[in-house]
């Protein structure tokens, strides 16, 4: 009976767990129900995965008012894996949060971050779950205002004009996409995805529609930080609070991709994508020219949090890249990479948040010597570099691998050799670290650091573990991405 | 010309979208950026209100009748849907101005050069 | 602005009767034009006017900064309990259908509790906005 | 024990070796001890392969699918058996030398060098196991990783230096070509298992083939064909032991050993010899061979110059491999082994001298032979086998290699193979000249005989007799290799 009614529960349960935890007004509280929601959400995830992967589609109808006029959830291959991937990464990341947040937030705060955590989770599985495009506005929006605050919790001053950036750019992608909408309801007079993909057909070719596209894309853009568009991320990924960055760098990004997925695939329709607009060329122009300009930037980075947001800019090429084929292969690379990222991403945040747990900085000249002295954390964070550089038995190669046989299907051998070189400034940048955290002394003057606490340890061990595993057995990620990429081109599945 | 004129409200909106854009972009205060999101927004609104809107159509209430006779009457949706955007506006607009405020606490000014400036130093 | 009697006696007159026209607002919704966040924003002014006239501290006595951010959350939790409590019934959520004997009725309960929510949400968000940026400058 | 529970362990072996390494490292002697008995053992597993191999089996082993139609998969074939026989019997008398040489140099952080050079060891078992490209690949890349630690091993400026270019190179190589050659081979074929006489036959046109031929040759940055191969001469900055068994064995020779099995089993030699496409990496491999004995005469420096004289060697076997006839192939599987032993030799010995009379440049060792004789007389049988003279083991290497680039009616291969055996006479010799014939400079008196510590000697004597007893018996390694161009 309750199984019915898990769409919704996803949602609900967080929800109401956010003013819960003002409520109860204690952090320790509003921590152990962040803990306990996040594992019931990730359970209810992998309950919804199962039952979509057994029997296909399910809709919820909101308020049980039927589909075309009541919202409506509805959840495919594609985001019950979306949602499997959000909720995996906050059940790991709020029993982590608790030491950082112990650390880095002053007491009387707690539970407003909790709170705020709880909300942005809830916004970010509503984008990924409704069916109705207006009401993907107004979670993008929850989760956004909640990122903000999160954000701006950071010790240092500058997380503060991080903030402001990110909001001032948010609410401009966030309009554009608002935009988009209100015109693509003018043209068809619903906002019922499925509705609107039926109806978009008859007036694809109006200069509205295309209007409408593209302020979708470049409103997501921004969302996405495709490259230019992402200048708000670095600042905030770096002075955002440890549990924080590794939440959002793992969930938000891939969020914002799912939702351009779902636009452009599912109501726009990839023939339209193809036909009627440059989209694919420009995603793939944008994509390859980030992933080089950011990981370049990223070799030239201090701050190794700032050098990991930048990566994340280009990994979010490369999962633009996988979409920007319309293909089968290059469609289950991205949605593949959307997951395999979020591993790999969220194990090395973790790293650095314990590293930043001991030092209180993450600067390069800081973490000399510290493969001696916090081992575990550091060949975490080693094994997170390899799976970024894409070395085989980890994540990373997985999505390389699909990436690269993407484009040699489609006879673009110098686009797949441009990935693997691309993979080469990862080398560059993860080696960096490493050399100075292995093969240099300890800094003389500074006391001796210990390692991480366990609560730190487990949380990141466990990520670090699925790195290795989902890519020694791929047969879950892969399974589940190559049929979401055949749903998405409309083949099936 | 007839062109120009009937789509009067979408001059309107263009014109307010790209004058709070340009708000944003070019002012260095802090605040004043936010007063230029609200612009941009709030054209955004107007957008959609002004699509919804049929000439001569009511508010969407429902008379008592015998519900024979038609009775024309504006979409309604634009409406809530605006309502909805409107709120998350005005958070928006409370979330940067309190950030701001901090901003200024911090930093003891709110022009952005002069923080981008500060940034650097140390 | 204690000293100018005139605001004074025109505040002292007039809140509660924007207060009483929030409450109208909030509750006529049913059948006209009104709703939750009308009638939070409404009911917020009252107050936020109140703060004005007679002071921060005066405000503060009345609703301090705890009580209205228990009611941001009380606010959300009965919108959200109401959707629930029709889980519960058997609804699906948010199927206030299910809420009483008959759906009308049902329905007729639902959207009051879930705007009634809505405007105690509203309202205290917009005191609270008005108390954080008041308090600030002191 | 069945041959698939025998590649497995042959793999694990290693591993579990290099926990009880890490387990001990407050006691070196179990700490040695540890590594020698995994040494042993892994040599009797290998060993207890061979049999069955030269029977006829090829006992293999599907572990799990990692993407949809690949998997790991291991297989135990005569190619395949030669590396490892030489990798695992090499690696029981470099145990021996580390113990005398990293005690006897003072070096820090043994225990991380130990463990990886066991995890080292396991991923040379893997690669020379690998039942297809993918798996081989994997093992590949741990080899880089997990020698990278021994190179920068003293962790000064210079070895990180060193560290940088060699990770850096056989990354690069592997990650933008081998990879890229992989992924495109799949693409074509619709699989990546070694198979005796090719997969690509009929699936991908000539053109294509020869890009990829490239692709690999030159991906293997392990083989270090020029110019990929300032890799090798960074590594040297490693401490010896690593230098002898990684840089003149399992490394390289991994690297040369994946240029011969994907030529013979991703391209199959017929294809290749059709097609011929192979013939101007030939003769890239041939000028590797001249340019990198002229640098090798001109370093002072002993282990740079025996560094390049790897790099000209390498490049035989690639030769070999470029010749696609049989012939050629079984040059060059046997140059693998022979090559092997003369090197080790050669590091051996420099490592002795380097612990005994602290000296690293040529220059310096004049008259050294005086005190060390046995260790120069050691260096003079590898040299001599590496210059390829009887009753050395290392003429048989060329011996075939040169029959092959008669077969193949290459007259100018020929005149390179003779031109590089003069030049190697030309690098190696002085060397022996300068310790034996030169009167030293060393304070004057009877300096004696200052030899290197005790398993320096055992070690570099049992390889110096290797060196000998290949030329005696050679018969095993023939047949391995025969049986790969006919199997």
């Amino acid at each position: 009976m309750i199984a019915a009614h898990y769409p919704a529960l996803q949602i609900v349960v967080p929800l109401i767990a956010a003013p819960l935890c003002v409520l109860l007004r204690r952090g320790m509280l509003a921590w152990l129900i962040t803990v306990a929601v996040s594992w019931l959400a990730f359970f209810i995830a992998i309950q919804l995965l199962q039952q979509v992967m057994a029997s296909g589609p399910i809709s919820y109808e909101l308020g049980g008012w039927a589909a075309p006029w009541g919202i409506e959830y509805r959840i495919d291959s594609v985001n019950a894996f979306v949602l499997l991937i959000v909720t995996g990464i906050s059940a790991v990341v709020a029993p982590y949060a608790r030491a950082t947040v112990d650390q880095e937030i002053p007491e009387e705060r707690h539970y407003l971050f909790y709170s705020a955590y709880l909300l942005c989770l809830t916004g970010l599985l509503g984008i990924v779950i409704t069916g109705d495009a207006f009401n993907v506005f107004v979670f993008l929006e929850i989760s956004s205002l909640s990122s903000y605050v999160l954000i701006s919790l950071g010790k240092d001053r500058k997380a503060l004009t991080a903030a402001y950036q990110y909001l001032v750019m948010g609410t401009i992608g966030a309009t554009f996409f608002l935009i988009g909408v209100g015109l693509v309801y003018a043209m068809t007079g619903t906002l019922n995805m499925a509705d609107i993909a039926a109806r978009l057909d008859a007036v694809e070719n109006t200069r509205t529609v295309l209007a409408a596209f593209a302020f979708i894309t470049v409103g997501l853009g921004l969302k996405l930080a495709l490259f230019p568009l992402h200048l708000w991320l670095p600042n905030a990924y770096a002075y955002a609070p440890s549990a924080v960055t590794v939440f959002l760098a793992a969930t938000a990004t891939k969020v914002a991709i799912y939702t351009m997925l779902r636009f452009v695939f599912t109501l726009f329709g990839a023939d339209f994508a193809l036909d009627v607009t440059l989209l694919a060329e420009f995603l793939m122009a944008l994509a390859i020219v980030g992933v080089f300009a950011a990981s370049i930037t990223a070799i030239f980075q201090n701050n190794i949090k700032r050098m990991l947001a930048y990566s994340s800019v280009a990994q979010v090429g490369y999962m633009v890249l996988g979409v920007s084929f319309f293909s089968v292969t290059g469609l289950t690379g991205g949605i593949v990479h959307l997951f395999n990222h979020a591993m790999m991403k969220g194990a090395l945040f973790m790293a650095l948040g314990a590293v930043f747990y001991r030092l209180g900085t993450v600067h390069l000249d800081r973490m000399r010597g510290l493969g001696r002295q916090m081992p575990l954390t550091m060949f975490a964070f080693v094994i997170g570099g390899f799976s970024l550089i894409g070395l085989p038995l980890t994540v990373g190669f997985i999505s390389k691998w699909y990436l690269i046989l993407a484009a040699l299907e489609r006879g673009w051998w110098p686009i797949a050799a441009l990935v693997l070189l691309s993979s080469l400034l990862a080398v560059a940048y993860v080696w960096r670290v490493i050399e100075v955290a292995y093969f240099r002394d300890p800094p003389a003057n500074h006391p001796k650091v210990t390692e991480a606490p366990l609560s730190l340890l487990v949380p990141m061990w466990v990520l670090v573990l699925a790195n290795i595993y989902f890519g020694v057995d791929t047969s879950l990620t892969i399974g589940v991405a190559e049929s979401a990429a055949k749903s998405l081109l409309g083949m099936g599945g | 010309m007839d062109f120009l004129v009937s789509h009067y409200n979408y001059w309107i909106f263009i014109f307010l979208m790209m004058l709070g854009f340009y708000v944003v972009v070019a002012r260095g205060n802090l605040v004043k950026k936010i007063i230029g999101l609200n612009i941009f927004q709030a054209s955004v609104f107007l957008l959609y209100i002004s699509i919804g809107k049929i000439f001569g159509g009511t508010a969407p209430i429902l008379i008592d009748g015998n519900g024979t006779d038609p009775v024309i009457y504006s979409n309604p949706l634009p409406h809530v849907l605006i309502l909805t955007a409107i709120v998350v506006g005005v958070a928006t607009t409370a979330l940067g101005l309190s950030l701001v405020v901090r901003i200024n606490e911090a930093y003891g000014t709110i022009e952005e050069d002069e923080i981008s400036e500060m940034d650097l130093e140390p | 602005m204690r000293h100018h009697v005139i605001l004074r006696v025109v505040a002292k007159l007039g809140i509660p009767f924007i207060m009483l026209y929030a409450l109208y607002v909030q509750f006529h919704g049913d059948f006209g034009p009104g709703g939750g966040f009308q009638a939070g924003v409404i009911f917020g002014a009252a107050f936020i006017l109140y703060a004005l006239i007679f002071g921060l501290d005066n405000a503060l006595k009345v609703a301090p900064m705890n009580v209205v951010i228990t009611f941001i959350s009380l606010g959300l939790l009965l919108f959200a309990g109401v959707g629930v409590a029709a889980l519960f019934y058997g609804g699906q959520f948010l199927d206030y259908g299910v809420l009483a004997n008959d759906f009308v009725s049902g329905q007729h309960l639902g959207i009051l509790l879930v705007e009634l929510g809505v405007g105690i949400t509203v309202a205290a968000v917009m005191i609270a906005i008005f108390f954080t940026f008041a308090d600030r400058g002191r | 024990m069945t041959g698939e529970l025998a590649i497995i362990a042959a793999i694990l072996v290693p591993l579990i070796g290099a926990f009880l390494i890490a387990a001990s490292h407050r006691h070196p002697n179990q700490r040695e001890a540890a590594t020698l008995v995994t040494a042993t053992a892994l040599f009797i597993l290998v060993l207890s392969l061979l049999s069955p191999v030269l029977a006829g089996e090829r006992p293999e082993m599907t572990l799990w699918e990692i993407i949809p139609g690949i998997s790991i998969a291991l297989q135990a074939e005569p190619l395949g058996m030669v590396f490892a026989l030489i990798a695992s019997f090499l690696w029981i008398v470099t145990s021996v030398y580390s113990i005398g040489y990293m005690r006897g140099h003072h070096e820090k952080n043994q225990t991380r060098f130990y463990v990886c050079f066991a995890i080292a060891l396991s991923s040379a078992i893997g690669v020379a196991f690998a039942g297809n490209m993918l798996t081989l690949f994997i093992f590949y890349e741990v080899l880089t990783l997990s020698t990278y630690p021994l190179v920068t091993h003293h962790g000064t400026d210079e070895a990180r230096r060193g560290g940088r270019t060699y990770l850096g190179l056989l990354l690069f190589t592997s990650i933008a070509f081998q990879l890229l050659a992989m992924v495109w081979t799949w693409s074509v074929a619709g699989t990546l298992d070694f198979t005796p006489g090719g997969i690509l036959e009929g699936k991908a046109s000539g053109g294509v083939i020869a890009v990829l031929l490239a692709l690999y040759i030159f991906g293997i940055g392990k083989a270090a064909l020029m110019p990929f191969h300032r890799w090798l001469p960074a590594a040297m900055v490693a401490p010896t032991p690593v230098s002898a068994l990684l840089h003149a064995v399992a490394v390289v020779k991994a690297g040369v050993f994946t240029v011969l099995k994907v030529t013979v089993y991703i391209f199959g030699i017929d294809v290749l010899a059709d097609l011929g496409s192979s013939r101007w990496l030939m003769y890239v491999a041939a000028a590797t061979i001249l340019f990198a004995s002229l640098i090798a005469i001109r370093q002072d420096n002993l282990k740079r110059r025996l560094a390049y004289s790897t790099i000209s060697q390498l490049s035989y076997i690639v030769l070999g491999a470029m010749l696609v006839n049989p012939l050629g192939i079984i040059g060059g599987g046997m140059h693998i082994a022979m090559h092997a032993f003369g090197k080790i030799t050669l590091f051996f010995c420099a490592g002795a001298i380097l612990v005994a009379a602290h000296k690293t440049e040529i220059s310096q060792m004049k008259g050294i032979g005086r005190a060390m004789p046995f260790t120069m007389t050691a260096f003079l049988i590898g040299s001599l086998s590496i210059i390829g003279v009887p009753p050395m083991g290392g003429m048989w290497g060329k011996w075939y290699l040169a029959l092959g680039a008669l077969e193949a009616d290459h007259i100018v291969l020929l005149i390179v193979l003779m031109l590089s055996s003069l030049l190697s006479i030309g690098y190696l010799m002085p060397v022996v000249i300068q310790a034996f014939f030169r009167s030293g400079d060393q304070p004057s008196g009877n300096p004696g005989i200052h030899e290197a510590p005790l398993p320096c000697l055992i070690a570099q004597s049992v390889s110096a007799m290797g060196c000998i007893a290949l030329f005696i018996y050679p018969d095993p390694l023939f047949r391995l290799m025969s049986m790969v161009v006919s199997p």
